[in-house]
């Protein structure tokens, strides 16, 4: 393997290029028209466009992809996550056109890549699922429906057969509010995907989001790296992850481990793959929700804490090496405490609107402890076509406070001008008390709301820090406002000229 | 130079002059002594007793600034008696007379919730417009009629690009 | 402790401010007029001007160093490393204004501060040094010289008695050479240093220059923290650094662990030390050097392999907290491997020439296992007053080979722009033979000199980067050849347009 | 366009013109048909066929350009015809005629070795300056006689400062 495309954009694609570079593997990357100006094409040392802005028509384009590695002669593709990631189909269409998938098998893919697949594989292999019904329940079932959910005990859950992302979906505490709940769920699951059949779950009380990271080679062998807390999630999308959990014991890591092995076993995985569970806050019982096959946005998480390179493995696992680690090496390196931030191009006092645009100016934060993965950099543009994700944060240290604080600080090092980030919000997060214990479910950030919006300062008297911005203003407008009143000659420099006067203008005295 | 500043809702005076090689700022009468040092990008460093900040300013739209001070931003507009007579002749204190509704981000127009002379509610939706894979439902600033509709389902717009005005 | 002021500057007040945010400690920086601007002054709470450009006027004046955190209600100072570290007349005059001297004792620092005093010192811990002559050979003592010669056995080294820096320093092999090498050390020495005296050491072969850090708390507890290899240097100044040694194996480091604790715990020791030795790449035996009473510049190689913050420790120290880890935490959380490069303001190709000035822009590598320390940033002025180091590199990897090519990798992405720096030049040491193996000895760069000179390339022809220099030039060139003939008012615009048009100008198709 | 260049000593041509949105740049009569888009700070993106490389543009003194590619640095000139005749005329290019010697870096003179009128050999050392606390020793380009000494002791020094003059 000398030359691997990464068919992917953004941060994921320049960290993927940073291994290849320490491992001596030159790469390819791809881009879309609006991305010719992006980081990661100038991180790879060829670039091929596949297409206009829509993902569509470009990063998701399998001939287009495929192409651009046959032109420039790679032999494997990296396909990062999300975009073609997890298709089976583009998966079969490499290996045809005689290109290594840096991923699991097709086969693997699409056992893993269907829910109900997915939950039957689970079952087979011993792993937990959330106990349901495997039917929605039938006209007129009510009454069979109302047994099963006093079997599986309250509280239950109610959601819709045809969709997800919360809407039919009732929590009923109690079996006297069965009828009611069941009547509401129906009516919205009809209302939002024209198909209004229900079916009973039990409800996980405080759920968790804890997954774990799996490695499988091609020898058979598979091992778990940890797991990665996730519950810090806006609208199911992760916001902060950390390893190790609060709520996971020893024990508890161990067993999910070993079944979160059993599962890629059961498929013949190969290569990075994370399996997702719920855990139960207060029986700490968990329940297999998916397994994604491919590496995850927040893996260097478990990079931190393990040491390890996991692009590094899955492109070694990908040319038939063996697995470097035995178990036992994983629980003797594991160490200290690793949280990550995910930074994201939006603005929090408005609703979270998406906040595409330049970047005037990056600043990064930097020293002990403090790892940036940025597809972005001073000047960079900010698509609107793409996920608004621009960068991720992650800090390590011995202790699960030291971390956070870390974190906090290096967050308040960040910079980015021209847009609006999340960084403020973030760093709400992390003062959070219930954060702070350690023990949040996944409704932290929705009970948190109100905590997290930018606080107003009380009162009409100007704080000191809004006196120094006013200072600061004043100077910039005062020296505005001499320029313009300047000759002409002041302004015929050419921009690198003054950018130095600029920054030498009152340098030392 | 003497400057008004609105911080907050809250109007403020802001004289400065330089003196002896810092510049003397006066905030509502308070005195300050500041030093400052240009750095690269639109930032100084100020020091003003010993506290010591950077400072970045970013200039937005209509003599909006947005100032890093530390690690928070504050924003806040800086006119000088020409502007702020234009400024409060504006009417954009209020809510009073007719709203623009702007795209608040480059977009596409995935729906439009209403019709030219369509009686709004405040709060009611009026336009969704989609960026990074989100969509945002832009919603009526009062109540009102809607006057006049620039957004076309499927059209992109541009940042600030007007879409509706309700009257 | 609530407030610290930070008696350095550039990427070491720059750390300590980091850790003192991250502890919640407010922190007060220290300038010289050189200063005004630096990065250092802005990482800081506060700040207090306390001289001139001129170190023994600014950074070394005691006495404004102190009135600063008198002004300021500092409670505790942290020295950094070179200015006041390492003089005990500053601890004390602290110690009189009631102010924390982050560091060792006053008394410790004297004993461990003048050579012959800790060579006496380390003799009576048990500590080897390298045998040798108490006193210089006097005249007509010849005769004696040479028994005494025989007696610690050939090789040996002549020095000259009043000074260093090799000059009046022979290697003697042979019994034979010994009469015209003392001739000629006795002549260099008098021209040197106006003394003739010469002394007789043994000769360390392929001699390695390694260190243990140790730390120590008031309540008479002390550890090691591994060690570095320290063998890279340029006439004695280190610029790669490394932990651990390829030649330390377990037993060693046990053994020169336990003599630099012995050799601390003899002076009382308090805080961060290091136990500098020269190790005997043959015989592997290591003799003592010296103690570095303070932080060391390579601290950070240490903080990667063991996890740990020990400006944080440094400061719980001062705070009469006791050391949080036994020698059994420090074994089992060693791991891996981390490397430092020392990036300086020099230009190798031209004998090393310092290179202070402006920056116009700084690029700084990040991704997985990096960790910058940086003393500057984009539009940061390099003084000609001080050090020229302005940040150090440092990677991790579990492998030393890996963090060797991702030190190589980071070293790539870093770009300063407007000075010339080293990062080629610690490129090129990266890609020596003989460091790659990892068994190197203090002579390393001396005998990779050649190879290390800036490559000319072979031939008239123009290679394929050459090709891309000049149409990257040419594009530029006839840029400003247009802007030059296009209408003022192009260029009328603000640099604030100018930068967002700039950067805008062919972003998207 | 066309442009005269000197990389490593060696005269080339480079004719450069936009075509189709991209730049037709032909060297030394060989033919690259280049993509470039402006980056922040004087660096371009470039494709050449597929390879992708971003170079970092920084003029230096006399029409030095030093480019960075990928991550190593050429040092080169480009001169238009006109340049060209005064560049050649100037007549750097060999040792011939007196010879300068300038201060390399901003610095102090810590020692000066010679006198004006002193017959100095090649490799001779004339000034010492110092900067970051290191003293370099500036020799004499060529065998000669110091014509202009201008080197004082502990006068601060500018980068590029004339310090000595060897005829």
């Amino acid at each position: 393997m000398n030359k691997i495309l990464i068919a992917n954009r953004g941060e994921i694609a320049v960290r993927v290029a940073r291994t290849c570079r320490e491992m001596g593997i030159r790469t390819v990357a791809i881009f879309s028209d609006a991305d010719r100006a992006a980081l990661h094409v100038r991180c790879c040392d060829e670039a091929v466009r596949v297409g206009p802005p829509a993902s569509r028509e470009s990063y998701l384009a399998m001939d287009n992809v495929i192409a651009a590695a046959r032109q420039t002669g790679a032999d494997a593709i990296h396909p990062g996550y999300g975009f073609l990631s997890e298709n089976a189909t583009f998966a079969r269409a490499c290996a045809k056109a005689g290109l290594v998938f840096i991923g699991p098998p097709p086969e693997a893919m699409e056992e893993m890549g269907e829910k109900t697949r997915a939950r039957r594989k689970a079952i087979e292999a011993g792993v937990p699922v959330v106990p349901g019904q495997k039917e929605p329940i039938p006209e007129g079932g009510e009454a069979k429906a109302k047994e099963f959910a006093l079997g599986i005990g309250y509280p239950i859950m109610l959601k819709a057969a045809a969709g997800g992302g919360g809407k039919g979906m009732r929590l009923v505490e109690d079996p006297k509010d069965f009828d009611s709940a069941y009547a509401t769920a129906q009516r919205e699951a009809l209302s939002a995907f024209n198909d209004g059949r229900v079916y009973i779950e039990k409800a996980v009380s405080r759920p968790h989001h804890i997954e774990i990271q799996v490695f499988a080679d091609t020898h058979g062998d598979a091992i778990w790296l940890g797991e990665r807390e996730c519950s810090v999630q806006r609208r199911h999308q992760k916001v902060i992850e950390e390893t190790p959990s609060a709520i996971v014991t020893p024990q508890l890591r161990a067993e999910m481990g070993r079944v979160a092995v059993n599962a890629a076993k059961a498929v013949r995985y190969v290569g990075a793959g994370t399996c997702e569970f719920l855990v139960d806050g207060h029986t700490r019982n968990f329940y297999f929700l998916e397994m994604n096959t491919r590496l995850q946005v927040e893996h260097p998480v478990t990079e931190l804490c393990t040491g390890l390179d996991l692009v590094r493995w899955q492109i070694e696992i990908a040319r038939g090496g063996r697995l470097p680690w035995t178990q036992e090496d994983v629980l003797k390196n594991l160490r200290g405490h690793a949280v990550e931030a995910r930074i994201y191009a939006e603005d929090p006092a408005r609703n979270f609107l998406p906040s595409p645009g330049t970047i005037l100016e990056l600043r990064l934060a930097d020293g002990p402890g403090v790892r940036n993965d940025c597809g972005v950099e001073s000047g960079s543009e900010v698509p609107r076509y793409y996920d608004p994700m621009i960068g991720k944060l992650a800090c390590f240290a011995q202790t699960r406070e030291e971390a956070i604080a870390r974190l906090h600080r290096a967050l308040g090092e960040t910079v980015v001008k021209g847009i609006t980030t999340n960084t403020s919000y973030l760093r709400g997060i992390l003062e959070l008390e219930e954060f702070r214990k350690g023990d949040y479910d996944t409704g932290l950030l929705a009970r948190g709301a109100d905590r997290l919006l930018p606080k107003a300062q009380e009162g009409a008297a100007l704080t000191e820090d809004e006196e120094l911005a006013l200072a600061a203003a004043a100077i910039w407008q005062l020296e505005q406002d001499q320029k313009l009143a300047a000759p002409p000659v002041a302004q015929e420099q050419s921009a690198w000229a003054r950018a130095g006067r600029l920054s030498a203008l009152r340098r030392s005295r | 130079m003497k400057y008004h500043a609105i911080v907050r809702g809250q109007e403020h005076t802001v004289e400065i002059a330089p003196q002896e090689g810092k510049y003397r700022v006066v905030i509502d009468g308070k005195e300050l002594l500041v030093d400052a040092v240009h750095l690269k990008g639109f930032a100084v460093s100020l020091l003003s007793s010993a506290r010591s900040v950077r400072c970045d300013i970013e200039p937005g739209k209509d003599g909006q600034l947005s100032v890093l001070v530390g690690e928070t931003v504050h924003p806040l507009e800086l006119l000088d008696e020409r502007r702020l007579r234009l400024r409060k002749a504006s009417g954009k204190f209020s809510m009073e007379g007719p709203q623009r509704v702007d795209a608040p981000m480059p977009g596409k127009i995935v729906r439009v919730l209403v019709k030219a002379g369509d009686e709004v509610a405040e709060g009611q939706g009026l336009v969704v417009v989609e960026a990074m894979k989100m969509e945002n439902e832009l919603k009526s600033p009062k109540a009102g009629k809607v006057t006049e509709l620039h957004a076309v389902e499927g059209a992109a717009v541009e940042s600030g690009a007007k879409l509706v005005v309700v009257a």
